[in-house]
Parts: structure tokens; C-alpha cells; sequence
């Protein structure tokens, strides 16, 4: 049996390792352009948003159209310095992991404004629900570095004692959920913690991420019923980055025209964005956090962004796409892209950027050190043996009694 | 006290709960406006309002998902499954979510939800509406699992499973919905209002998880069991004349190895019983452990009872069910050994 | 705690026991109104015929439009009688679940246009994967009637051996798969029949239907990823007639202006459909098969009808909806549209209707005389008892010989 | 005859099948042109085009389901599922279709299929990248369960998987991939290539299903295990110098009866060992039903060697992993009851 053409239909993308990496099929509207409507807007007019992309950024990285978040120069160097720091932190996780000083890593790199700007466009209050690929939300609201890291290393300050996977954090203070290393899980749980918000008579909404791979699970249905069916007060993000480990967006997308249109099926409101653009993600989870805070229900969220690394420390993605992609990605870097339009508007320059990037990346150092003070997961010290007996409930029964003894801690 | 039988006292229970404690909501396919194709809600829309027990889109994992978000933010959702046997949709999100997220989160999240679906066969459901899965869930750290026998029982542990700090898995036996039955197909139905524990108070109260009841004290023999099967047990003993001790575990997981290794020490005889396929169901962690802490006690194997490793069929559902003949047979086996 | 405003959206119908039967709020367009694309159009072009209603049988009964199949009089009278059949039947057994002789039913009362018109416009080899509502397609590929019931009362010539509840019918060479009591499981199956015919380059396509209640289901959204990812020849029909048991289809629709339009989230062909106009179903299914067949990919089409009855014997409607409602139901009868429409031609009238119910009475009747001289559920005889322990697997194990052995069988 | 790994054995029998038989597709998340996670299907997309291997969407329900309904047009699919732990959201097609479709359909449609996918811990993957869940699979009637630990195995028990006319859940216990594991966290790697298992044909064989093996003779216990653990409890016997008999399963359902029965009644005394959690594992229905059938022979009570009733954690994954000293353990007990 040798191969011959195919008896069914299986996409494929433009380019395989070994080809020119090559964009040109994708078509990128013009900054500006779309239409930003009333937060109370019906769910269905909304329908050409998902089919378009909100952008705010042009290519001279000047803020355009009727999606400009209008945000002050301290706020996008707010912005600016957690996504720098995100990739600093990243960059520096990675090669620790290399080094062997932690189990597993997993970067964000190229996907720092979906998690950083979404995360300054919410209230601190309101509770996250992300994948293992938002950790600029964490650096965002203010996270302890050292505390990451610790969880990162498994070490005995590991706030989760160790049990889970880095970069799987939980930050109960922080109105961040457990990261769940299954995916879409959390996505209905995310509109059924918003329903019990609202039904407490809070303010606070509930947002969730998800990959654009994820979004094929049944559970992504589940979360688009729920929150089309109870009006949710929640935002639900797909992060489109075009791959789902080594496999091309095109296996979960088939025909679709784009993510955000599935959204559409349920009535609810529908945003395309350029995810590397942070001001048109501020101003998207903006939107469409006002719309559920005033009980005008769920949003949609499709942030179009391109995995620049490696799905994680487990994969070499030269396997599966062309070398060199991540530079021509037609949207550009999110850093660089914010960067320069506060240069463009004289609010920075390269000299500060440079200091801003020694300092984090001292400071990335500095905590590392303090981090491993605390322990290393191949050194020790741990949370304690006895601790993998705990919480498993709120109390021990008998047959967890006698285990931990059988284990003699 | 009051005479109900198991769908109004497993009612009460939710009325109680939901008065007393407005974190408490109840939802479900059918489960709100028309009150559950069993009737088990039945009033609680009307009583509590659309908000507090309501009807879901058909998705168990979404149903589940949603009462896991709604118990982090400090709910306690009752989720009604329609039948076991459409608790597989959802399986993942208990598996990998609601019970493991006080673990993975170290304490910091805690989701306190009560999952209730009606199981077991005996109603001619065929293989659809059958089904006895609990031992699935037995295998799953983090969730607790009950199913009661009789309406005394279902409202007190429904009150504890919904005011327990972890998930509970709650398994209602529909063959007992409206009445004991002691497993002879062809026999008159009886009703609870004539059984002790049909009277059945109606404020709140609890009873404790984790513990099992001796129903029948006797030296010859244990049965251990949960749900219908106590009911066909004791049909059974009676039957044959045999003085068996028969426990009603009442709780799953956790379950009382104190009662059970009492008993067996003492009859040194014993059986465990399930509808469930025989193969890997929850009679098989019975017989394993109690082997363990009893085996110098033990004067004949353990015997199981149980469904056959076969889907539930429909036509020959009697030949199916572990009846009291199946019981007798295996009292004999244990006795003779 | 006494009630109060809910303090979270829930959708709720707009009449209830007690109230008046009212349609006002449903938007009926015109027959004849749709425009009928060609079948290898791109699935995003039909997302109009996903927001409105291919009709083709007008008030006044005129098959009128570019979806009139034209049909033969001839074939219109052959649905007429599979529909007609198909209630009679479903009467008939009705009465005879009241009785005793079987454990269980379901009719399909209203809806016999989706099951008979779409089983007709398919070819005799596709392969079906059918609810338990579309028993009309057993009549229309002509299934033996005594066999039928033979499998709904449990009998000795049950070709299941008594193993699935009544109406739970296969039956293999009728390429009709076997019925499943989990809802909308068999819609991704379905997909991956569809795919492996295609391998295997063969003609044969597949169609499977749930309800609208069941397109809630995470393997709904599993069965559409599927279909759109490898274009797979399939139809999926969702058959939405406003009941899910005792739930109201605003619970599975959420604030979704159709359930057609989901498919558009997935780029595939969409059509919403009059489900109690014969024609305006066949030629749907007939679009949806030709576009299937010629590689262009599956088809969602929701056919908009009313369950007329009970859900089954298990529930009492009167419980949660207003009584006559099905009388006003603004779609009418399909039964009693076809044959007016067939009236209106001059090839139909009532004279030969009143002699076909009457025949089809007969034939019910006398196949059930039949039927039960193999046996009944309750008087037996039925398939062995032995026969529990069959078809679990192509050989019992041995397990199952010492089962077998313990029961004495 | 060629030392094969254990991935490269399983994709050898995938090449030998495919070659053998056009209706032989392969697919899962990852598993196209990539080659899969693990590269078990490495290679097989350029040999056989891309719709012999291809990449799926990520939703383990429709793969489940893709494969059945190609199965039931007499397709022989092999859908791999990324990782064990992945599993649950495919599980009801798995209980409710997959299974039962032979039986609920009286012989008139069956689903060949095999899933493919990696098991049990050991290699850090924390809880979602560790789990054994096959008791959960042993419950279901009309599945098959197989868990092979040696290369040859793999091969030759994957290629009888594919060729069953029933379906198999066939798991891959990945820490045994690259070579086999004695259950020493610390010690050195080693690798198949000495093993004598690593010998693999690279022409077609099959090996029987339900066929356990002996894998070490032994007169003073016997240990019936499976997968990974095997190499741990000879590890663990050679440790402690015990002449134990060593049973590999292979097979979990059916599993292979005579075989254990033969080995307990000769050595009167037994070990079941599990990766997973303890409670319900597949190790209950081992001892549940060798207590049965060598009741009379044994002279100690079974004992159960496993996880813990927790969620496999990541940090302490050596003092989770039932390794050597817990084989010790409990061989200790066994044999001074
Ligand atoms: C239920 C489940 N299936 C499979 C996996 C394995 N897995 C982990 S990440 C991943 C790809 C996810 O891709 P995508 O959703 O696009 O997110 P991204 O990694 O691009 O952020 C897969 C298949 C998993 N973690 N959970
Ligand atoms: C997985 C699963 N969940 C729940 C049920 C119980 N159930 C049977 S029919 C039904 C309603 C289905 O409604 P719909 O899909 O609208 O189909 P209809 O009955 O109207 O034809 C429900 C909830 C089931 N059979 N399977
Ligand atoms: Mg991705
Ligand atoms: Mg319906």
C-alpha cells in the first residue's frame, strides 16, 4: 500500500517544515475599521465583529478607530513592563528548566498582550479561569514572583504543596482559579461560578481562556450553552495562536470562517481581535466586561495571536512548522508593538525599555535566588510527605489514615 | 413525623436545605419547572423560585461543570442526573475537576457539590435506564458516594451530603422510589407507608456519612450491600430461615470497615452483594479488603452477588437482577464451604 | 425564603398550564420564499437559510418555489401513506402499551414528515442513525410491521433478542443502525460512518438526527467539528419541535435566534425547514444528500415542528404546557397537509384517504395479531434466557460461561 | 528479529497492520503528521497517506465516536488518546456505544476498534499525566483490556487488539517506553536493548489475548501484576531474594484465571499490585475473585499493593508510585501471616 491522494478530506496546512514560511493567505483588515457598538448591543449584530478583527494599533503603531481604549501613557507602561516581564520570566523559566531545576515549562512568548491587557481591562475582583498559557494575568495583578516560582519548583513555599505541574498555578487571593492541566474543562465552570456571582448579587463577572485546539472539546459547547442559556456574566476567550501542539489550527476550525463566529450559534456577543495588539485586547475585555457587569450576558472572544515558541518543554517545533515563522507573523510582536507606540507618542524610548529589561530580568534573578532558598524540586526541601494525604478532603477517612501510615509519615 | 416515601422524603430533604441555607440551589434536565421526571423536585420552583431550582440545557457535563464553578464561589449546588446512566457525558468533569480541586488548589478552592441520579434497574428501563455505576465512582479520591435504602435513610444523608464540604456522588435506587421491594418480580408491590423507616420526619435533620447500619443482626452469615439488594437480602434470609447479619452500607465511600469487620469477625461467613456486573464493581473492593482484615475469621470464601458482566437487558431483566434465588444460592455456597 | 425576582436569567416559555395556547411570537415567513443555491455552494453562503424557513407548501396548500421538489403524484402518495402508517402505527401501539403489552413507548405524532419525507429523498443504502422519533423512516424502506412489533413487545422473533427497550429498533439491512437511549451519541458516529464509506469509495452517505433538546450535548458539538473538519458526507438534522420531555426548547436555544445557525459557527451547509411540509423536508434532505454525495461536505438542517403528543408513555404533557396547543400549532398538520396539497391536485381525495387509514387500520391490526403469536413480553415466549450472555462479545469468556452456569441456563 | 523499543515495537505493528490490511486507519490528537506525543505512530502518514494517519480534533468523545461509526462500515480503527488521563471526556462513548453496539444490535453491527493510550506515572508528569485508569474499562461489559510491558508484547498483543473483532482499550504504560523500570526513581535508565523482550520481529505476530504469562517461577507467593509494576515486583523479589512467582497479565479482560488459580494454589499466598489509586482498582477484582477460587489454598490474606486514594501528585511522585519497598512490604506480610 504506497500512498495515493486522499479518500477523505483532511486539512493540511500552507507550510510544513522545510517550505518558506508564508502568511499571505491570511487577510488582516486595516486598523480601525470595525465598529464598536453599545455594550447592550443584541448578540446577533454583533456578527460582523466575529468575521472582522478589532484592531486599534496601525502599522505606524498609532492608536486608530472607535476601539481605542483611550488608556493613559502610565497605564500602557503599566502594561508594557508585566508583558516584558512575562517574557523576561519566561525566558528565564525556560532556561532553568533546561537546567533541570524544574519538571516541565511552558512559555506564552508572542501571546503576552491576551493575558496582560485582558487582565488590567478586568477588576481584580473579578475571577479568572485560565489555561496554562495566561500567566501575564498573574504579573498583571501584582503576583509575588517568588511565590511563582516556588510553585514552578515545586518547593516547600509551593502554595499547591507540590502536586501540580509548573505553570498549573492557583492564586485564591488573586481571584485565580486552579489552572486544570485537562482542557476546556473550566470553561462552563467559569459561567456557572459567574451565575453564582450574580445570584450573590455581586458585581463581579468571571472570565475564562481557552486555545483554539480546546475549543473542539464538547465541553466549549457546554460553556457557550450555559452562558447563552442563562445570560452569564462571563467572557470567553479563545486564544487562536494557530497551533494545538504540533497540530494547525485548520483540524479544529475545518470550514469554519473564524473562531469567534461559533459564538454566533448561541446568540451571544462576538469579538475577533488582533491578540497581539494590546490596546485592542484592553479594549475588547473592556467591552465586554461593562456588557456582562450590566447583565447583558456572555461574550466571545477570539484573540488572533501566533505561538512564537515551543508548545512546551516537551516539544521541538521544527518537527511540525517551518523555522522563522514567529518573525514574519503578520500581527507582529505584542512588545514590541505597544513599545513603540509610546515611543510614537514620546512616552518611552529605547533606553528605558533597555532598563526596564535589565531590571526585570535582575529582579527575575534575584527571585530565582530567593526561590530556591526555599528548596529545588530535585534538592528538597518539599512540603512535607505527609501532605500528599491531605486535602484530598476535608478530612482524612480511614483508608487514607492507614495508607499514611503504611508509608510511615 | 410524617409517612413518605423516598421521592417526598428525599423532597424534604431539599426543601429543608434550600429554606435553611440560600446557598442551596437545585437544578437539572427537568428538574425545575416540572419537578424531575421522578418527581423528586417537584414544588421547589414554585416554592423557592426560577433562580434557586431550575431546569438545564441536556449536557451533564455542563451540568456538572456549572454546579462545580457555582460551589467555588461559595454555592451549594444539588445537581440532578436524570438517570445514572447519563452520568458518563459528565464523568470527566468529576474525575478530573470537581474532585480534585480542593487537591490540586491545597484548600484554597473547595467545591461542595451534591451530584443525585436515580439507578438500578427493576423498572423494565432496558439498558438505558438500568444502570448501577457506582463503583466508578468509588475509584475516583476526592468524592465521597452514598446511596440509601429507605426514605428514613435518603433524607438524612441527602441533608449531610449537602451540607458536607466535598462532592457526594448521591445514588438514588429508583426501584425504591415508591416502595421496598424485596426482588420478586411477579409479587404485589408494597408501599412504604407500612415500613419503619417510612415514617419520616419532616424538619431537618442529617445523618452521618460514613456509617453503615446493621439491619438484620444474626450469626450465621454477613451480607454486606447498599440499596435495593438490602431489601432482596432480607426477603432472602427470610425465605431460606438462615440467621444472617445483613449490613446496609449506606455509604460508600467512605465506607464503615468498622461494622463490616465486627460482623464478618463475628459470622465468620460472608457475602457481598451489588446489581452492578460482577466484574471490577464495588462488591469486588468489599470482598478484597474484608479478606484483608478478616481473613483469619473467614471460614468459607466470600461470595459475591451481582449483576451479570452483561449490558442490562430489557425482556429478560429478571434473569438479570440478583433476586432472592440468587441470594440463596449464594447463602448455601457460603454455608456449606 | 419566599420567592422573589430571579437573580439570574432563566428562560421560561411564554404559556404554562393553564394559560391560553399562543404562537403569536413565532415568525412563519412565506412559502416559496427561500432561494434554493446550488448544492456546492459554500456552506457560509446558506447562513440566510439558517435564519429563516424553506417552505414550499403554502396556506392555500400550493407547492410553490424553487425548493418544490416536483414530485411525482405518484411518490406524494407514497409519503401520504408511510405518514399515515406511520401515526396509525404509532396510535395502535400507543393503545397497546396502555394495555399491558409492551413496557414502554414513544410516538412520533406531528413529526412524520421529518422522518418519512427525509427517508425518501435519501437512497435505500445510506446509512441512518435515528432517534428514537423517526420510526417513519422503517416504513418508508418498508420494514416488515410484524417485525417491528415483534421487537416492541420483547417477543420470541425480536430481532434484538430483547435487549433494548421498545421503539429502540435496528435493523441492519434496512441500513437503518442501531437506536441508542443516550441522546445524540449516534451523531458523531454517524460522522465517522460517513468518512469510512468515503474511504472505501463508495456512494453511500449517512444522515442521523437528534432533538433539539439533545443538540445541547457535547457530542453535538463533537459530531459538527468532525463534519466540518474532513467534510465528511453527512447530513445532521436536528428535528426541533419545542419539547425536550418537560423542558421547553428555550433552554437548549438559549438566546440562539435558530438552531440552524450553529452550523454556520463551523462553516457547514445550514438549512431551517418547515419539518411539517413533506416537501420543503424532501428536498432538503435531497439538496443535503446531492451536496454530500459530490464531496462538498455535511449539511446541519433543523426541521422546525411541533411534538403533538406526549413524550412518551413515561409523562403526561398537561403537566407543563397548555392543552390544544398542538391544534394552533401555526405549521399545521404534515399529514393533513400533504393530502390536501395531493387534493388540490386532483389526485387525492377523501373517500381514498378514509379507505387508506381504514387499510392501514387493518394491516396494524392483523400484523399485530401476528406479532404476538411470537410471543408477548408478559406471556412470553421470548428470546432464550441463555441469550443474555450472547453478543457481549464474538466469543463469552469465561466469565460469562460461569454466569451462564450460575443462573442454570 | 531487531531490538526494538517499546514505541517502536507498538508503530511496527501499526506499519505491519496497515501494510496487511487498507482497513487499518490510525488517528488521535498529535497522531498524524507528527507522529504523536510519544511517536508511536511515527513515519505512518508519509507511508500511508494522509488518510490512513491523521490528526483529529481535540475532543476524545468524537474520536471515540469518529472510530465507532467507521467501525461499524467495517473500518478497523486504532484512535489514540494522548494520554490515559484524557480519556473521560470519550468515556460515555466508550460505556454507552462503543460497548454495547454488538449487543444492543443482536450481532447485526460491530465495532472493531482499538484505543490506543499511554498510562501511569514515573515520569513527572504530575496528576493529568499519570493516571491508570483501567479498572474503570474492566467494568464495562464488552470491552476487552489489555496493558503489555515488554516491547514484544506490545507488538504482538497490539496487532491481536487490531485484529479482534471486538473493542480493546489497549493501554501503554509509558514509563516502560524507552526501557524497562525496576521502580529505583534514582538508579540509572536502562534501555530495551539488553532485554530480551526488546527482541522484536519486524514481521506480523500476533500474541493471544486473555493469555497471562509466567514471568518468573517461584514456590513462596505469587504476585499478579501488570504493566509497569511487573518490572518493579522483579526488582523487588530479586531485592529481597524471596522466590516469588511473578504473573504478567497482559490481558486485564479477560483476564487469564487458570493461570493465577495455578500459581496461588501452589504458593498459598498472593500479591496484587496496581498502579492506581487502591480503592476499586483492578486489584479488588483480582482479590476478590482469587479468594474465591483458591480460598482453601491460601495461608495468608491477599494482600494489595497500589497508589494511594489520592490524585498522583507531582512533587512526591516517588513516595505516591508503588515502588520496590512497598512490593517488600508487603511480601514481608504475605509471607510472616
Ligand atoms: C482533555 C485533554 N486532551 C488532550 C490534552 C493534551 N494537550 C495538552 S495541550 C494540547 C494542545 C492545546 O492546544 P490549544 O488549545 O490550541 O492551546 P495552546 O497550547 O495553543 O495554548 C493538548 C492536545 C489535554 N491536556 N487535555
Ligand atoms: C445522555 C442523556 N441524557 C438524558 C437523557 C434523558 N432524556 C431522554 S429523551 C430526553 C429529551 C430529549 O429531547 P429532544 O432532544 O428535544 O428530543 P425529542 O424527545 O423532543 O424528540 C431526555 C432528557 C438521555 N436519554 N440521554
Ligand atoms: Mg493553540
Ligand atoms: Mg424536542
Amino acid at each position: 500500500m504506497t500512498q495515493s491522494d486522499p479518500r477523505f478530506h483532511v486539512p493540511a496546512p500552507h507550510v510544513r517544515p522545510g517550505d518558506t514560511p508564508d502568511f499571505s493567505h491570511i487577510a488582516i483588515p486595516p486598523a480601525g475599521e470595525a465598529k464598536r457598538p453599545a455594550v447592550d448591543v443584541a448578540g446577533p449584530e454583533t456578527m460582523d465583529l466575529a468575521l472582522g478583527l478589532v484592531r486599534v494599533l496601525d502599522h505606524n503603531h498609532q492608536a486608530v478607530g472607535e476601539w481605542d481604549p483611550k488608556l493613559t501613557a502610565d497605564q500602557m507602561r503599566e502594561g508594557l513592563k508585566h508583558m516584558v516581564l512575562t517574557r523576561v520570566y519566561d525566558d528565564r523559566m525556560l532556561k532553568l528548566q533546561r537546567q533541570g531545576k524544574m519538571s516541565f515549562y511552558m512559555k506564552s512568548t508572542g501571546e503576552e498582550a491576551v493575558a496582560v491587557a485582558a487582565a488590567m481591562a478586568l477588576d481584580n475582583g473579578d475571577m479568572v479561569f485560565p489555561s496554562y498559557r495566561q500567566q501575564g494575568i498573574l504579573f498583571a495583578r501584582g503576583r509575588d514572583i517568588v511565590d511563582m516560582m516556588c510553585h514552578c519548583i515545586s518547593n516547600s513555599r509551593d502554595n499547591l504543596k507540590g502536586r501540580q505541574l509548573p505553570v498549573h498555578y492557583t492564586w485564591a487571593e488573586g481571584n485565580f482559579f486552579s489552572i486544570s492541566g485537562n482542557l476546556t474543562t473550566q470553561f462552563p465552570q467559569a459561567v456557572g461560578y459567574a451565575m453564582a456571582a450574580q445570584y450573590k448579587g455581586e458585581k463581579q463577572i468571571a472570565a475564562s481562556w481557552i486555545g483554539e485546539g480546546s475549543s473542539a472539546e464538547g465541553d466549549f459547547h457546554g460553556a457557550l450553552v450555559l452562558a447563552s442559556t442563562y445570560k452569564a456574566p462571563v467572557i470567553l476567550n479563545i486564544v487562536n495562536n494557530q497551533w494545538a501542539i504540533s497540530t494547525f489550527q485548520g483540524i479544529a476550525a475545518g470550514e469554519a470562517p473564524t473562531f469567534a463566529l461559533k459564538g454566533q450559534g448561541y446568540g451571544l456577543a462576538t469579538l475577533r481581535i488582533d491578540g497581539n495588539d494590546f490596546l485592542a485586547v484592553y479594549a475588547a475585555t473592556q467591552w465586554a466586561a461593562e456588557r456582562a457587569r450590566a447583565g447583558h450576558g456572555a461574550t466571545v472572544i477570539e484573540s488572533f495571536t501566533y505561538r512564537a515558541d515551543a508548545h512546551s518543554t516537551s516539544d521541538d517545533p521544527s518537527g511540525y512548522r517551518p523555522k522563522g515563522e514567529d518573525a514574519i507573523w503578520p500581527l507582529g510582536d505584542p512588545v514590541e508593538r505597544l513599545k513603540q507606540h509610546l515611543i510614537g507618542l514620546g512616552e518611552w524610548d529605547e533606553e528605558r525599555h533597555e532598563a526596564l529589561e535589565k531590571e526585570l530580568n535582575e529582579l527575575v534573578i534575584a527571585s530565582y535566588k530567593e526561590a530556591e532558598s526555599f528548596g529545588t524540586l530535585h534538592d528538597g526541601p518539599l512540603s512535607p510527605v505527609s501532605s500528599i494525604f491531605e486535602d484530598v478532603y476535608a478530612e482524612p477517612d480511614w483508608r487514607l489514615r492507614r495508607q499514611r501510615q503504611d508509608l510511615g509519615v | 413525623m410524617a409517612k413518605m416515601n423516598m421521592i417526598q422524603a428525599l423532597n424534604s430533604a431539599l426543601d429543608n436545605m434550600m429554606e435553611k441555607d440560600p446557598n442551596v440551589l437545585s437544578f437539572g434536565e427537568d428538574a425545575g419547572y416540572f419537578g424531575g421526571v421522578f418527581r423528586v423536585t417537584a414544588g421547589l420552583q414554585e416554592k423557592y423560585g426560577l433562580d434557586r431550582s431550575f431546569d438545564a440545557p441536556i449536557n451533564e457535563a455542563a451540568i456538572v461543570a456549572m454546579a462545580t464553578g457555582m460551589a467555588a464561589k461559595g454555592l451549594r449546588p444539588v445537581a440532578e442526573i436524570q438517570f445514572a446512566d447519563y452520568i458518563f457525558p459528565g464523568l470527566d468533569q468529576i474525575v478530573s475537576e470537581l474532585s480534585r480541586i480542593r487537591y490540586r488548589s491545597a484548600g484554597q478552592f473547595t467545591t461542595p457539590v451534591t451530584i443525585r441520579t436515580p439507578c438500578g434497574g427493576g423498572i423494565r428501563g432496558g439498558q438505558t435506564h438500568s444502570m448501577s455505576p457506582e463503583a466508578f465512582f468509588t475509584q475516583i479520591p476526592g468524592v465521597q458516594v452514598v446511596m440509601p435504602s429507605n426514605p428514613y435513610d435518603a433524607k438524612g444523608l441527602l441533608t449531610a451530603a449537602i451540607e458536607n464540604d466535598d462532592p457526594v456522588i448521591f445514588f438514588e435506587p429508583k426501584r425504591l422510589y415508591n416502595g421496598p421491594f424485596d426482588g420478586h418480580s411477579g409479587g404485589a408491590l408494597s408501599s412504604w407507608g407500612a415500613h419503619p423507616k417510612g415514617e419520616v420526619p419532616e424538619d431537618y435533620y442529617s445523618l452521618p456519612l460514613g456509617k453503615a447500619d446493621v439491619v438484620r443482626e444474626g450469626s450465621e452469615l454477613s451480607i454486606i450491600t447498599y440499596g435495593t439488594l438490602v431489601h432482596v437480602a432480607l426477603a432472602a434470609v427470610e425465605q431460606e430461615g438462615i440467621d444472617a447479619e445483613i449490613i446496609d452500607l449506606k455509604t460508600l465511600v467512605p465506607y464503615d470497615i468498622e461494622t463490616i469487620t465486627r460482623s464478618v469477625n463475628k459470622t465468620g461467613r460472608c457475602i457481598v452483594a451489588q446489581e452492578a456486573p460482577r466484574t471490577s464493581g464495588f462488591g469486588a473492593e468489599l470482598a478484597a479488603q474484608i479478606q484483608e482484615d478478616c481473613f483469619y475469621a473467614l471460614e468459607a470464601p466470600i461470595q459475591r452477588v451481582a449483576g451479570w458482566d452483561t449490558p442490562y437487558p430489557h425482556a429478560h431483566e429478571w434473569s438479570y437482577f440478583p433476586g432472592p434465588q440468587r441470594f440463596i444460592n449464594a447463602m448455601r455456597e457460603v454455608l456449606e464451604a
